[in-house]
């Protein structure tokens, strides 16, 4: 029973891991902009089916395709801020839940356009396999995930923290008005924060194709999930993200096997409730 | 808010007299059943506007109390043959109930806080439905054929009825509606839309008042519930109770106009034929070209027309007097 | 009336648009005259002003609406509805091809042993042509039952097909029930579907209840033949209409074959991570996995079993292990699971008809047939059979014909022994599953043995050693 | 004493953290009073107000109101008591009209909404905003915006009025108007607290005047004794200036 128990909770960690991933490009969209996006799940999709498509058409390897996905995935976003979401930003605050929804079931239907919606698995490319870790089998590719999601988090946190750009973020995220009077560009900045948003996810997106099956409606899930990780951590704290991925992914696998594997999803979103019940701001927002 | 000039109430009464003789006319069933699809979703759009548009809780997990209202009923014929209407009564409670259950917790959230909570709690109220053997878990419950007649709310032999009812219950929300927003309580609610803290000042307890909010929009919400069991004769988690759907209000209300009595009824009269129409001519060839058609419109809607159509009418009226 | 011809080159269909001026100006002048009858001198004036209004709104309604108004005398209309769209999308359109095909043979001429096959149209008719008239259900029950409705009341469609999911199924066959239309179900498979007492629906393909059963004699038959007893049973199911109905049959045969079920696990469609329910599988112990799933989760089972070593002596299956988007998402991992199924290519050997059909629809599709196609394919041809025998297109004649049904197993391109339907029920009572191990990356038949192409590689070989 | 005590409050203490905010304040209110609260910036007056109020729940002392303790009631119950306030920075109902704002206000005593549209209208032509009734909370101008809130705090018919900063940013013109409003308003029976900086006002027009400096009461009394006392000089020009003035 023990060698279970350690299974479960690694792989926790892992998806858990990727959530987080997911999460941190959600909750920077988020945090600078105050608008939900609901077509993260979308941007996820796009960025399976990117890596899907280079490694078929011209044998990219998805790791070696991740810089190119966050570039891809980086002006798209920047592009769908500047002709979609900044006209929406004025408008009243229903306008803006619902445009990323518009957004989301166009771009799924897109791909379903143009890549038919069949379900599509990545042959093992270079990460494949599982490591035997005493007793406990971790499988390369999700660990490699992981590795990526640990990464992108540290890069993430000292580029707010650090870099001028990124305080810049922040500033905006804090007041807006304030970041104006400094000299903050800020709808620059809110085109850059949603171009780095969807990049992030779109290497989400190239990790996840490793392992997951991908087809145009695969988003649906993992958005829903990620909007709860990100208001669990708290909107705009990239380490309540990170943490709040961590741990949505440990109540999901630990619920599901102790309790019961069809209520994996409904302990997940209960713990969310609880959280923001008794913490509104959720676990790190202020 | 008298916005109900003369002229208004006429063109009214000449639409409700339109909406009445229209099924004589038109023999096709599938367009009564476009029809009532329409009045379905105006009504769940005006009950979700008496929470969102008005109170500012802008609810994305409407399907929820659609679904126990459907449930309830079904189950209370189903096991213990109790007649349909009083089910919808029982409906409309048991949803009032879960709302208020979670509505408390939820009294400080606001925007997209509430929106997110109103997802998790739906998909937990969707995933709860969806494993519970006694309400037949994912098999969902199918309503036995009983002899037709007004009593068991069950007619095959024609959707006249059917439409009829539906009718009257979109004008029973309408009602509803107008008369909260012209009351104490429809002041109140805009208040706290616009800020907890100035109501408070104005001694407005807002927690009651919310919850009062999601209630009455629960118990709408559930009685179109009820009336969806008896048309279709068959519900599931998978068809009463999907994320998608509770979207689909939001967007109803939205479109025509969050705040404004008809606004969720002209959103309702736009979206649903749009996609049900779109849907038999271009959706049979499987590429998704529909859909693809239904989330444009959706996002050019709410870039240019962010505060609805009706809204947009009202604006012309105003410039035109 | 305008006839607006699609140029769509690989529909051969046409999609009739008819303007609606024909529907709506009696409905507006109508309104008009009455209203003007007792003023005479301006009627004339309303007349012209109608007239105008008519034709502006049916140029802008011709967008929305598509109704066919006049069918040709030899064209014998069928509705089928089926999830083009959604989640289920893919399979749904499998299964579209299968009928497409079918369609194809009974209109035209081809050297088959399949009924109607050789005869242009449906001889008995006058060569009348089957038209399939489509419809999307977005797997959502209540598109299923609004679109039976429209495909009826303003397609006026003869009978009806489809539906895959079972829950669609359900609702539409009730509308199909209440306005008396046939309905020859051969893809979906929950059993409840024909103990309803319905007296139209009719189903050609077994039931989930016949496909458990199946998988349990497949061990007592093992058992006798190679000596491989097997005691713990996992049984692993998905919560959906399909997946609950599968679960309660094996649990209900694997008492009745005196198996201990040692895990009744219910999971999640669409999971975003399995590891948990493989989890509890692992601990449990079972010799053997019976698994009912859509293709979503099948193959993230196959991909977790492999990684956390899950290792039964044998995995049997239904449905989603069969779907043409498995075995290339998988490929090797697939290999030695066992899943229930009505068709495989391989019986070809055994019987041409199969190859040749194969054949047919690689030409017409450019893939291989797969085992939902092949389902859906025996519906058109048990209709049209029962049609032209009835020598009309009455509902109760064609259900009389129907029950009157006996098609010899030979012109079937199943391993059956035909088509004959249980009077009670309307369930083909030949309808039997076959068991295909999926070997090298190609399903391969293995039981009932005696019409098996391979033999059984048991017990499951270790993910290691391949 | 012949007229009854309006607001009391007993040694009111309330920290954010480490900083006290209040610290132990002892004042009282009588009925028909106009007292104002002044200090320079950071004195705590805002904080006193909301744990009046009950915005904030004070850590430490009481306040009572008529006598009734009302120190951990809830904001919307302290109004319906008979407390009205406004904000520091303005609060009005932007998507409503001025006429619907009020009528809002005065729903707290009314049940229909006829009635309340009345009083509304009566309270509108008292602070001089009938003409503009039918204007949005958004196109009102700084001024009218703060007597649309005083006019709003009116129509909940309070008992105590408390008013913060509401001559911060207004035109001599303008200022001579609101006090004059808030003379009227106290002959109608009042009772007014009235947190201020504009010196001058608070000398016109309060009886008497309580001085806070980081979070201590350090003086009361009427305002020409609070305008020579030497530690209220001081808190207010610091120690150098005070110096100078000797």
């Amino acid at each position: 029973m023990p060698d279970q128990l350690l299974q479960q909770l690694a792989d926790g960690l892992l998806i858990g891991l990727m959530y987080s991933l997911i999460a941190i490009g959600l909750t920077l969209i988020w945090g600078v902009m105050n608008i939900v996006n609901f077509a993260h799940g979308e941007f996820l999709m796009l960025g399976m089916f990117t890596s899907f498509w280079l490694f078929t058409l011209y044998g990219i390897d998805p790791i070696f395709s991740i810089p190119i996905c966050f570039v891809l995935m980086f002006v798209m976003g920047m592009l769908i801020y500047r002709f979609i979401v900044s006209k929406v930003m004025k408008g009243p605050m229903l306008a803006q839940l619902v445009v990323t929804f518009g957004l989301s079931i166009f771009i799924a239907n897109l791909a379903v356009y143009f890549w038919t919606p069949d379900f599509r698995l990545l042959p093992p490319t270079m990460l494949q396999g599982t490591w035997q870790i005493g007793g406990v089998a971790l499988s390369i590719p999700k660990v490699a995930a992981s590795l990526g999601s640990v990464i992108a988090s540290v890069c993430m946190f000292f580029f707010l923290k650090r870099t001028k750009t990124g305080k810049a973020i922040l500033a905006t995220e804090m007041d807006r008005e304030a970041a104006l009077l400094m000299g903050i560009n800020t709808e620059r900045i809110n085109s850059l924060s949603f171009g780095i948003g969807a990049a992030l996810v779109g290497v989400a997106g190239a990790f996840l194709s490793t392992y997951y099956y991908i087809y145009p409606q695969v988003g649906g899930l993992f958005g829903t999930i990620a909007f709860c990780v990100v208001a669990l951590g708290g909107f705009g704290s990239i380490e309540g993200a990170f943490i709040a991925g961590i741990l949505v992914g440990l109540a999901q696998t630990l619920g599901g096997f102790y309790f019961d594997p069809s209520y994996k999803y409904a302990i997940v979103f209960m713990i969310y409730l609880i959280t923001i019940w008794i913490r509104p701001q959720g676990l790190m927002g202020w | 808010m008298r916005d109900f000039t003369i002229p208004k109430i006429i063109a009214g009464f000449a639409i409700l007299l339109l909406l009445i003789v229209f099924p004589m006319v038109v023999s096709h069933s599938f367009h009564i059943h476009v029809m009532i699809l329409v009045f379905m979703f105006a009504m769940l759009g005006v009950a979700w506007n008496i929470m969102g548009g008005y109170a500012g809780m802008f609810s994305f997990g409407q399907a929820a109390f659609f679904g126990i209202g459907a449930y309830t009923s079904s189950y209370l014929s189903i096991a213990y043959g109790v007649n349909p209407w009083i089910g919808l009564v029982a409906g409309g409670c048991a949803a009032a109930l879960v709302a208020a259950a979670i509505g408390y917790p939820c009294s400080n959230l606001r925007g997209h806080y509430f929106a997110i909570a109103s997802i998790a709690f739906a998909e937990i109220v969707r995933i709860v439905f969806n494993n519970w053997k006694m309400v037949g878990a994912a098999e969902g419950l199918s309503l036995p054929m009983q002899n037709e007649s007004f009593a068991n709310f069950l007619f095959n032999s024609s959707k006249l009825p059917y439409y009829y009812i539906m009718l009257a219950f979109l004008l029973v929300s309408l009602a509803v509606c107008y008369f909260i927003a012209t009351s104490k309580m429809g002041y109140y609610f805009r208040a706290i839309r616009e800020s907890h803290k100035i109501a408070e000042v104005l001694g407005v307890d807002v927690v009651w008042y919310r919850l009062m909010a999601i209630m009455i929009s629960a118990f709408l919400s559930a009685m179109a519930g009820t009336f969806y069991a008896q048309y279709i004769l068959y519900i599931d988690p998978g068809s009463v109770m999907l994320l998608a759907m509770s979207i689909q209000i939001v967007l109803i209300s939205m479109l025509g106009g969050a705040g404004s009595i008809m606004g969720p009824v002209i959103g309702a009269a736009i979206l649903v034929p749009a996609s049900e129409y779109t849907r038999i001519t271009l959706g049979f060839k499987g590429t998704g070209m529909d859909m693809l058609i239904y989330g444009l419109l959706i996002t050019l809607i709410s870039m240019y027309y962010p505060e609805g159509v009706w809204k947009l009418f009202s604006r012309i009226g105003r410039k035109l007097r | 009336m305008w006839y607006f011809l699609s140029d769509e080159a690989h529909s051969r269909r046409r999609i009739h648009f008819i303007s609606l001026y024909g529907t709506v100006e009696p409905f507006i002048s109508k309104l008009g005259t009455e209203k003007n009858m007792s003023r005479r001198k301006n009627v004339m004036a309303s007349k012209n002003c109608t007239r105008v209004l008519s034709v502006a709104l049916s140029l802008l309604l011709i967008l929305f609406f598509s109704v066919s108004a006049q069918s040709q005398q030899k064209v014998i209309k069928i509705g089928a509805v089926y999830p083009l769209t959604g989640n289920i999308a893919s399979t749904g359109l499998d299964c579209k091809r299968g009928v497409d095909l079918a369609v194809d043979i009974i209109n035209g001429k081809y050297d088959l042993d399949l009924p109607l096959a050789k005869s242009a149209g449906l001889p008995n008719l006058g060569g009348a042509k089957i038209e399939m008239v489509y419809a999307d259900t977005k797997g959502d029950p209540k598109n299923g039952m609004s679109e039976a409705e429209r495909l009826i009341t303003s397609e006026n469609v003869v009978a009806m097909l489809g539906a895959y999911q079972s829950a669609v199924t359900k609702t539409a066959s009730q509308i199909t029930e209440r306005l008396r239309i046939p309905y020859v179900c051969s893809d979906s498979s929950s059993p409840t579907l024909t103990e309803r007492g319905f007296k139209y629906f009719f189903r050609v393909s077994p039931h989930d209840d016949i496909f458990a059963r199946d998988q349990f004699q497949f061990l007592k038959d093992l058992e006798k033949k190679t000596g491989q007893a097997v005691h713990n049973i996992a049984v692993l199911y998905e919560n959906t209409e399909f997946g609950s109905n599968a679960g309660k049959a094996y649990k209900k045969y694997a008492a009745e074959f005196g198996y201990k079920v040692v895990a009744d696990i219910t999971y999640t469609a669409n999971a975003t991570d399995v590891t948990s329910e493989v989890g509890k599988l692992i601990v449990s112990k079972p010799d053997v996995l019976m698994h009912a799933s859509y293709i979503t989760d099948a193959i993230l089972f196959t991909k977790t079993f492999k990684e956390m070593g899950f290792q039964p002596k044998g995995i049997m299956t239904m449905a989603g292990y069969i779907e043409p988007g498995y075995l290339p998402s998988v490929k090797a991992d697939g290999n030695y699971i066992i899943v229930r199924s009505t068709f495989a290519l391989d019986l070809a050997k055994k019987k041409p008809l199969i190859g040749k059909v194969n054949a047919l629809f690689k030409k017409k599709y450019g893939i291989d047939m797969s085992e939902n196609a092949a389902r859906s394919f025996m519906a058109p041809f048990v209709l049209a059979e029962a049609i032209n025998r009835a020598k009309s297109t009455a509902p109760e004649a064609i259900v009389k014909a129907l029950h009157e049904t006996d098609i010899p197993g030979s012109q079937t391109i199943y391993p059956w022994k035909g088509i004959k339907f249980d009077p009670q029920t309307n369930q083909n009572i030949y309808a039997r599953g076959t068991l295909v191990q999926i070997l090298n990356q190609e399903y391969v038949t293995i039981w009932p043995f005696d019409s098996a192409s391979k033999p059984v590689v048991w017990p499951f070989p270790a993910w290691k050693g391949r | 004493m012949n007229k009854s005590v309006c607001l009391k409050v007993a040694g009111l203490s309330k920290r954010f953290g480490g900083l006290a905010a209040n610290n132990d304040i002892n004042f009282s209110v009588e009925e028909g009073e106009i007292v104002s609260v002044i200090g320079p910036n950071g004195a705590g007056k805002s904080t006193l107000f909301n744990c009046v109020t009950g915005f904030y729940k004070p850590d430490g002392g009481n306040v009572f109101f008529y006598g009734k303790d009302i120190t951990r009631m809830r904001p919307d119950r302290v109004c319906k008591l008979g407390i009205a306030r406004t904000f520091q920075i303005v609060e009005v109902i932007t998507e409503m009209t001025v006429l619907e704002n009020v009528t809002t206000g005065a729903l707290l005593r009314y049940s229909r909404t006829q009635p309340a549209m009345e009083k509304a209208g009566e309270i509108l032509t008292f602070t001089g905003l009938y003409e503009k009734r039918d204007f949005l909370g958004t196109d009102l101008t700084i001024a009218d915006k703060k007597r649309l809130e005083v006019s709003m705090a009116l129509a909940t018919q309070p008992r105590l009025l408390m008013l913060d900063e509401a001559m911060a940013g207004l035109t001599k013109v303008e200022l001579r108007e609101i006090i004059d409003l808030f003379r009227k308003i106290r002959n109608n029976g009042m009772t007014l607290i009235i947190v201020e900086h504009v010196m001058e006002a608070v000398m016109q027009i309060s009886d008497r005047v309580v001085v806070l400096n980081s979070g201590k009461k350090i003086m009361e009394g009427t305002p020409k004794e609070v305008c020579s006392d030497r530690e209220v000089i001081q808190a207010y020009l610091g120690e150098k200036y005070s110096a100078l003035l000797k």
